[in-house]
């Protein structure tokens, strides 16, 4: 385990609230914001200004290999020992785009979720503070400070309408 | 049976009660949970024993009668995949559309998808000749320099369904990754730490919804496309043929909406039961099975159609095979398989057209179950009756399954009951984040957004 | 083998070992697995003649039945795999029949005795060595003091002399006993000609051909040598084409084959021949002048009178006799086994009458071949009498079985009993076998030496082609030994060996300025020594002037709602001695398509009467015994008939036969006066059980729906060259023809396909390989599929297995009817040998997943089994459905010791779960290639010919390589009657039919 | 008849021993011959050494082929003209071993082993060493033809040096026949072998 992050926790029953806290955390300049909630939620994500993920740049990538890779196993694989069946010709495209297909769907899919994984990764939450209600009906919002500006995060936090305000360092 | 409550449209419940509620069907089960696991188990030992004997003695054991060399294993083959349909459909095309009321069943169906195409998955191995060189299928590099062959359906077939296994797998568990987290942060001790696990360190962070929302949409515009490939790929398995009552043009949209159709029908037969053994009447309300009927009657008007064209186009075509096939289907050895194929399908959906019947739980859930037998039957019509009499007059023959058909066929239905069974106990069978999802958080000022 | 002297060292349990060595492929049975010989047994001395690996051909004799064709046997690695006609044999000329093909699995045959048994005290059989053996039965012999009698089937020849030599030495009686002796045709022929001999039929001079209820395609004399004529009289050829006609009230293979088949009322036929020959006395001079002393015998019978006798129209009599006599020659012949009614004589006489005043007696009827024949049954009546009063003390059975083929009502076990020692030769333990005191089981016809005398002229030659497969020793060694042993009278005859003794006898062959040896190796060679018999001219006998009708007499008082019962022979199973051949039984009936079981034939509007079904089992009960048997519903018979196949039920005769079906010779008087067995003399009731067996039959849909799949023309049609009319049959569209536009396209999109296809393999400088197949010659009698069995290790799936329609006939013959639906309208049979087609297109291949089913370079379909993995799409997507899956090893069960020697090592067993079909032979191709090649030259047209081409009779099927346009093949593809099975799906077949031909209908 | 094939051939290898041993192979046509690794008499140490399976007689190929240059087809008489290569038969051994005793002690004992197997008239169960499936076909004299004096060689190995036979080349692997016909760019049709 990490070493815990100092910074502060706040904790919100009410989405407006909580966007307004991030609103006015982020007039202050504060940056490393980390927001949970339980569902996703685009009062948060507009709070934020969060742009849309990277991750289609995967899909794409995987499905245009998996469509190549569909027509090359197939067309290759057919005149390495080419063997006639039914006097259709040896490497005869029609049938194939149905495996091209297939493999396009397939890779496609695989690559999105590896994409997903590993953009998540690069912002590992490990060490950040966490409380069990954000999976339920809390939402929570963690500003990484030092002690000596707890203070204020904690009272912007309290008037912005947290239920529940913690310091961890 | 339960009356429903009124319509849910708009879900009554706080985030609180939604996770209580769907983590409170986890865990500890009661005894009626594991006399049914029982029994799924017995059933899916008995197609083991059944498989074991195809093994040491051959597929003599079963029914086939030449010409028929395809019969009880296809067609549930057949109609495993179909039963697959509607989950994808539900999960991904519906949430394309962002039909409402698909968030709170979309996960039971989701499953049951991946289970149903792991039972479909086992009888192209099943029922050939020689089931330990199955892998001869695949495209692996050998000493031998082989290959094999992609013109064949069947090889497509392999492709089909591994994408479609692997693809609505991965949809399954993105979905239940939140899920998962919710159901951890309400655990303790053990079963904590499989959840913690499980839940692959999701916190729901606005980075992770930032991508997961993505990934989630991406996914499910890549099964959109899939599950329409997969059944038209199985119906060309027959389409692609010459056999007259197999060689049609309309076969893959035919099979596309028959597989949903069934796959529906099933939903139904599984969620009906479920709500009440879960105690999850409040979240399955009039209003999902109201749109699922609706969904019934629609798939089956198509089948309707299909079915008249069939008989129109063999009529119409004046090719004697065609006619002599679909004759016999008809008032053929045949007639009561294909005439359960016809009323099961094309004229009990139409009762949908009555709201007190699709709101009925006791009816829906009669008709389901008349639903599933039908689809099996047309099935086992297409299959068997177009083989058993096609070109050469001298070389027709009817066939009657055997033990050995039974066997397997039962053995599926335990094999697909029983991982059902372990799911419904260990995962969420609702959606918590999506419907969360669909519930305004409350606010301190009125208005606002 | 040359050499018997070294190589009888080898003990036989090793000889098997050897068989190891390099056949081992054939031995493995799992076909598709890589299980191997882990042994190598060299030969311990080189035999010349045997190479491994390359086939060695030993001529011989038939010996199924008495025609006496001649074989070609194929040994691989000392083993006989396969029997073939010799083509120099003047008999069958290379053909055989499936009875004859099937000998091997005599020699093979599981039921076979292991070697010498006696009876014990306790009654059981117990093994003695053959010292023993010969010991007691010289001890036997010896105290007979002549009270000696010899049971015999075995054909005229060497063998047959000694063996009468040895019994009339020792003081006793030889009868020569087969159960089919057609005493009725040469009683008649001492009557009319006053000669004691069966003439030689020669079919293919006659033009008009009217069989009186004769088989002759079945189990009549030669059926061979007849089916051979049949097929170049009634085969289409440039124009000419003859015409049959059958009387008899049930319709056999034979009635099939005939383009008119008249059921008459059962026995009345003699009549209708006097009258034909009446009418052609009465309308026509240029009949013998000594017939005309006939006119007045043949007077009374008008054919109005015959029209009364036999419920046909007396226009149809006069119209036949008119064709008959117009046509020259032309053939009529009688006396076939299953039309033996008490007239029978009566009836050849009428016949013979027949055939002389229209000039046929020394066209197509010729005296003087004498065709092998038996005593008669009446001399085993006498025998039996005998036996019955103790006269006799020892009987030696040999190639013999009267407890079986004798009807029980004839009480002739009993009366065999009453004699103190009784031996048997039997290779088997068959019923008469069973209650002997001493077996001596002899060699099959291929482990020994031997020869057979089938007519005048003729001598085929046997030898012994491998080791003997069991501890058995020949009958005439045995004969030599004991005669060694007593002295005494025997003391004449003496020879080390048979084999030494044939040789002297054959001594005196020898023709003036060669010596023996150069005469011996050649006649071994050629299979013995063929002449042309001195044809023996006739005129009429005092006797002629007998002939005359007797109103037909039936065993059993005539009760209402009874049926005269039939009792023939089929052409498989004969007179029973088929019935251990899996191959025989599994081989469908060609008329009736049932295996394996007996089944009872009733007529449609019968069952309809009576409300029978198809399987539901009947019992029929006549004044000498009742049977139980399933029905089969045949439109092939006399309402008033009901018709049992001869060969089954067996109650001993190996595991195959025994309590296999049940024996029609239980329903039939034993003690029938007239010198023979009246096998169509006995009434019978008919009662429904209310039990139900299902049939085991290979038949499918019997009407064709106008598919066009057994297509024929008229005989105008076929000389004004019209091609068969496919378009509107094939199933495409109703009659009216596609737009030319269409057409057009559809001729594009072909050429397009196969110029695409090229890319592949159909290179040009390959062959294509192809058949050709003429409809006009089949008669369906499955030869073909015998030896399709025999070349490609074809298992036999057994009673249960067809049920499911699982057979594995990669060849089968198609039966359809068409007509006969509505009262008076003709039934008409049409036979299609289907195998697969091997199409330009195979819809078969594309679907395979792992190229098991694929297109070779010379146009073969090829099937590689070890690659198949069984997902059978191939044959749901066959349009013929030629395809075979091997359900359940069948193989083991099949080939199990000893049938497994007959294995063609050339071919894979094919394993379980694998899909098998016709390969063209492909194996015969590639050993022709190598061969070939070896000798740096192509292939000639010939080189490669398929087991069924070379087996068929009637030479209906040719193959070859239809690039070649010199080959037969392309020349007969050609042919406007040619035509492909369902040529709109343009698969592009490589086989061709020719349409069969047909008599207008007339009357 | 017999007994003249006898002697001949017992006749024929005896001048083969007597060249090899007195001129000691010199000037001989195979360099085969010149191989001095050819040890004639090996020590039961070296023969538990050798690969390949033990057989019921330790036959020395390196002595028959490399030695005394017996070509293959004296014993294996139908290879040249069958699919099958045939295995000699007792009495080709003992057209020279009615002869010839062995000259070491090991030699000795193994032969009169071949001796009492002809005079129980006992054929010897050799070990197998190349096996097909039985559902390939492989024509030994199309490919002794098509290639000549090396075509033994090229699947069986260097006989000629072995003491005691081995599997050189998995010869019932299918990728080992196709290697050669493709770069040989000979038939590839499945049915040329299959069927």
């Amino acid at each position: 385990m990490a070493k815990p992050v100092a910074g502060v926790l706040g904790s919100f029953v009410h989405i407006d609230a909580a966007t307004e806290a991030i609103r006015a955390l982020r007039a202050e300049g504060r940056t490393g914001l980390t927001v949970y909630t339980a569902a996703a939620n685009h009062e948060v994500e507009e709070a934020l200004g969060i742009t849309s993920s990277p991750v289609r740049l995967f899909t794409l990538i995987g499905g245009l290999t998996g469509c190549a890779a569909g027509f090359g196993m197939t067309l290759w694989m057919s005149v390495d020992w080419p063997l006639l069946v039914g006097g259709k010709p040896i490497a005869s495209v029609p049938p194939y785009v149905v495996l091209a297909f297939e493999l396009t769907i397939l890779i496609g899919a695989l690559s999105t979720v590896a994409g997903t994984l590993i953009l998540s990764l690069l912002k590992p939450t490990t060490g950040l503070a966490y409380d069990p209600s954000f999976s339920d009906d809390r939402i929570g919002i963690f500003v990484p400070v030092g002690p000596e500006q707890a203070g204020s995060v904690e009272r912007l936090l309290k008037t912005a309408g947290a239920v529940e305000v913690r310091r961890e360092d | 049976m339960a009356t429903l409550a009124h319509d849910a449209h708009t879900p009554t419940q706080t985030h609180a009660e939604v996770t209580r509620d769907v983590v409170n069907t986890l865990g500890t089960a009661g005894r009626g949970y594991f006399m049914l696991l029982g029994l799924a188990v017995a059933m899916f030992l008995v197609g083991a024993v059944t498989f074991v004997a195809l093994l040491k003695y051959g597929l003599g054991l079963a029914g086939y009668t030449p010409p028929v060399m395809w019969s009880v294993y296809i067609t549930t083959f057949v109609f495993w995949i179909g039963i697959g349909h509607a989950g994808t459909l539900i999960s991904a095309i519906l949430f394309l559309f962002r039909s409402p009321w698909r968030t709170v069943v979309y996960r039971a169906t989701e499953a049951m998808t991946v289970f149903a195409v792991m039972t479909a998955a086992l009888f192209p191995i099943i029922h050939i000749g020689r089931q330990w060189f199955f892998y001869w299928l695949l495209p692996y590099p050998n000493s031998r320099y082989l290959w094999p062959n992609f013109k064949s359906p069947l090889i497509w077939d392999v492709f089909a369904i591994t994408t479609y296994f692997t693809v609505s797998s991965t949809f399954l568990v993105v979905g239940l990754v939140p899920d998962v987290a919710a159901a951890r942060d309400k655990m303790f001790g053990w079963r904590k730490k499989i959840y913690e696990i499980a839940s692959l360190g999701w916190k729901g962070t606005h980075e992770q919804w930032r991508h997961y929302t993505r990934a989630y949409l991406y996914l499910a515009a890549l099964a959109t496309p899939l599950v329409l490939s997969v059944h038209s790929v199985v119906s060309w398995d027959f389409a692609m043929s010459l056999v007259p009552g197999w060689h049609g043009t309309i076969f893959a949209p035919y099979f596309v909406a028959g597989a949903i159709y069934s796959g529906v029908g099933m939903v139904l037969t599984i969620l009906i039961p479920l709500r009440k053994a879960l105690k999850l009447e409040h979240m399955f309300t009039e209003y999902h099975f109201d749109n699922l009927a609706k969904l019934t009657l629609f798939t089956g008007s198509i089948l309707f159609y299909a079915y008249a064209m069939e008989y129109f186009v063999a009529w119409y075509s004046a090719n004697k095979f065609e006619q002599t096939s679909f004759w016999l289907r008809a008032f053929g050895p045949m007639w009561w398989a294909g005439w359960t194929m016809i009323i099961c399908n094309a004229f009990v959906s139409q009762l949908f057209w009555f709201k007190k019947i699709r709101t009925n739980l006791t009816a829906l859930f009669v008709i389901s179950i008349f639903i599933n037998i039908g689809m099996w039957f047309e099935r086992y019509v297409i299959i068997v009756s177009s083989l058993s009499n096609d070109f050469e007059p001298w070389a027709w023959g009817q066939m009657n399954p055997t033990w050995a058909d039974w066997g397997i066929l039962m053995g599926s239905f335990g094999w697909f009951g029983m991982w059902f069974l372990l799911f419904a106990r260990t995962f969420p069978v609702v959606a918590i984040q999506e419907i969360k999802e669909t519930i305004p958080w409350p606010r301190l000022r009125k208005g606002g957004h | 083998m040359t050499d018997e002297s070294t190589s009888e060292q080898i003990d036989r349990r090793k000889f098997l070992k050897v068989l190891g060595v390099t056949g081992g492929g054939a031995l493995a049975l799992s076909g598709c697995s890589t299980d191997r010989v882990t042994k190598l047994i060299p030969y311990l001395v080189q035999s010349e003649d045997q190479v491994p690996g390359v086939a060695t051909y030993y001529a011989s004799t038939c010996t199924e039945c008495h025609a006496g064709c001649g074989l070609h046997v194929k040994t691989r690695e000392a083993r006989a795999i396969k029997l073939e006609g010799n083509p120099e044999h003047p008999v069958n000329a290379g053909k055989l029949c499936a009875r004859g093909q099937a000998g091997l699995q005599g020699l093979y045959n599981p039921g076979r005795l292991k070697g010498p048994k006696a009876r014990a005290a306790d009654g059981s059989f117990q093994e003695i060595t053959w010292d023993e053996a010969i010991n007691r039965l010289a001890d036997k012999v010896g105290a007979a003091r002549g009270k000696i009698a010899v049971i015999t089937g075995a054909a005229p020849g060497t063998f047959s002399d000694l063996l009468s030599a040895w019994t009339t030495a020792l003081g006793g009686q030889v009868v020569r006993y087969h159960a089919f002796d057609h005493e009725p045709m040469r009683a008649a022929n001492r009557q009319v000609f006053g000669i004691d001999e069966l003439p030689a039929y020669d079919f293919a001079k006659a033009r008009y051909i009217v069989s009186f209820g004769a088989d002759f395609l079945e189990t009549w004399l030669a059926p061979v040598e007849h089916q051979r004529g049949f097929a170049e009289s009634h085969g289409y050829q440039d124009g000419q084409m003859g015409k049959h006609v059958a009387f008899g009230p049930r319709m056999s293979l034979t009635g099939m084959n005939a383009d008119e088949w008249h059921a008459i009322r059962p026995g009345s036929d003699a009549v209708l021949a006097l009258a034909m020959a009446n009418l052609i006395m009465s309308e026509r001079t240029g009949a013998p002048a000594d017939a005309n002393g006939l006119r007045g015998v043949l007077a009374p019978h008008t054919p109005e009178a015959a029209a009364q006798e036999t419920g046909l129209p007396a226009e149809a009599i006069k119209r036949i006799a008119r064709e008959f006599a117009s046509a020259k020659p032309s053939l009529a012949v009688a006396g076939g086994v299953g039309n033996q009614h008490r007239g029978a004589t009566e009836l050849c006489a009428a016949v013979n009458i027949l055939n002389y005043v229209a000039g046929n007696v020394g066209q197509t009827v010729n005296f003087g071949a004498a065709l092998a024949a038996g005593d008669g049954y009446g001399s085993m009546n006498d025998l039996a009498k005998r036996l019955d009063a103790g006269e006799v003390t020892v009987v030696l059975v040999h190639e013999a079985n009267p407890i079986y083929s004798l009807p029980k009502s004839s009480k002739f076990s009993g009366k065999f009993a009453k004699a103190t020692f009784k031996v048997s030769t039997s290779l088997f333990l068959d019923e008469t076998a069973r209650e002997c005191d001493l077996l001596l089981p002899g060699h099959h016809a291929l482990e020994r030496w031997d020869d057979a005398r089938p007519r005048r002229g003729v001598t085929g030659l046997m030898q012994p082609v491998m080791q003997p497969v069991f501890n058995t020793m020949a009958t005439g060694d045995v004969l030599l030994k004991v005669a060694q042993r007593l002295g005494g009278p025997l003391a004449s005859i003496s020879a080390p060996s048979f084999e030494a003794y044939l040789k002297t006898a054959w001594q005196t062959q020898v023709p003036r300025g060669s010596d023996f040896d150069t005469f011996w190796r050649g006649a071994l060679q050629r299979g013995g020594v063929y002449g042309s018999a001195p044809a023996t001219p006739v005129r009429l006998a005092p006797g002629a002037q007998q002939v005359g009708y007797h109103k037909p007499a039936f065993d059993g008082t005539e009760t209402a709602g009874d049926f005269i019962f039939s009792a023939y022979p089929t052409s498989m199973l004969h007179d029973g001695r088929g019935a251990n051949r899996p191959w025989l039984l599994e081989m469908s009936d060609p008329v009736t398509k049932i295996t394996w079981h007996s089944w009872v034939e009733i007529h449609p509007d019968v069952a309809r009467d009576l409300d029978v079904q198809e399987g539901e089992i009947l019992r029929l009960t006549s004044p000498f015994g009742s049977i139980e048997a399933p029905a089969y519903v045949y439109p092939g018979l006399h309402p008033g008939l009901v018709a049992v196949p001869l060969g089954l039920g067996h109650t001993e005769f190996g595991e195959y036969a025994k309590g296999r079906g049940v024996n029609a010779l239980d329903l039939l008087n034993g003690e029938a006066p007239g010198g023979f067995l009246p096998y169509l003399a006995t009434r019978v009731s008919v009662a429904k059980t209310g039990k139900y067996q299902r049939v085991a039959k290979t038949e499918g849909n019997v009407r064709q729906l106008g598919r066009g799949i057994a297509d024929a023309l008229t005989l105008e049609q076929a000389r004004s060259g019209v091609a068969p009319a496919l378009a509107e049959k094939a199933g495409g569209h109703e009659g009216e023809e596609n737009p030319p536009r269409e057409v057009a396209a559809l001729k594009g999109w072909r050429e397009e396909q196969q110029e695409e296809a090229r890319l592949g393999a159909y290179a040009q400088d390959f062959p294509k390989w192809a058949m050709v197949v003429d409809l006009a010659r089949c008669t369906g009698c499955s030869a073909c599929v015998t030896a399709c069995y025999a070349e490609n290790n074809i298992p036999t799936v057994g009673p249960e297995q067809i049920l499911r329609g699982r057979e594995m006939t990669w060849i089968r013959i198609e039966r359809y009817y068409e007509g006969g639906e509505s009262p008076g309208e003709p039934l008409e049979t049409r036979f299609v040998p289907v195998m697969c087609q091997h199409c330009g297109n195979a819809p078969c291949e594309p679907v395979c997943p792992v190229y098991a089913a694929y297109h070779t370079a010379d146009g073969l379909n090829g099937q590689v089994y070890n690659r198949c993995v069984g997902t059978r799409y191939c044959s749901n997507n066959c349009p013929y459905k030629v395809r075979y899956f091997n359900w359940l090893a069948y193989g083991q069960q099949a080939f199990r010791e000893p049938l497994n020697l007959q294995l063609n090592p050339d071919v894979t067993v094919r394993a379980r779960g694998v899909m098998e079909k016709c390969t063209f032979c492909v194996q015969r191709i590639r050993g022709a290639q190598n061969q070939a090649r070896m000798e740096d030259r192509t292939l000639a047209d010939g080189d490669v010919v398929t087991a069924c081409a070379q087996a068929c009779p009637s030479s209906a099927i040719v193959f070859g390589n239809i690039k070649d346009p010199g080959s037969r093949v392309a020349r007969l593809a050609s042919d406007q009657r040619g035509y492909h099975l369902l040529e709109d799906l343009n698969v592009r077949p490589s086989v061709t039919y020719l349409a069969k031909v047909l008599h207008e209908a007339e009357g | 008849m017999r007994t003249l094939a006898f002697v001949g051939g017992g006749a024929l290898v005896l001048s083969a021993v007597v060249g090899a041993t007195t001129l000691g192979g010199r000037a001989s046509p195979h360099p085969a011959a010149k191989d001095t690794t050819i040890v004639s008499s090996l020590t039961p140490g070296q023969i538990a050494k050798l690969p390949g399976p033990r057989q019921p007689i330790f036959f020395r190929h390196d002595i028959h082929a490399g030695q005394f240059e017996i070509p293959c087809r004296y014993c294996h008489y139908s290879v040249a003209v069958a699919s099958e290569p045939g295995m000699p038969t007792m009495e080709t051994c003992m057209g020279c071993h009615l002869v010839i005793g062995g000259t070491d002690s090991i030699a000795k004992a193994e032969i009169t082993k071949v001796r009492k197997a002809w005079n129980d008239k006992q054929p010897i169960e050799w070990v197998r060493i190349h096996t097909l499936a039985n559902f390939a076909h492989f024509p030994h004299q199309r490919h002794l033809k098509a290639m000549g004096p090396m075509a033994c060689l090229t699947c069986h190995g260097d006989v000629k040096r072995m003491p005691q036979v081995y599997l050189v080349n998995k010869v019932n692997n299918m990728g080992f026949c196709t290697n050669c016909h493709m770069q040989r760019n000979i038939n590839k049709d499945c049915t040329a072998c299959h069927y």
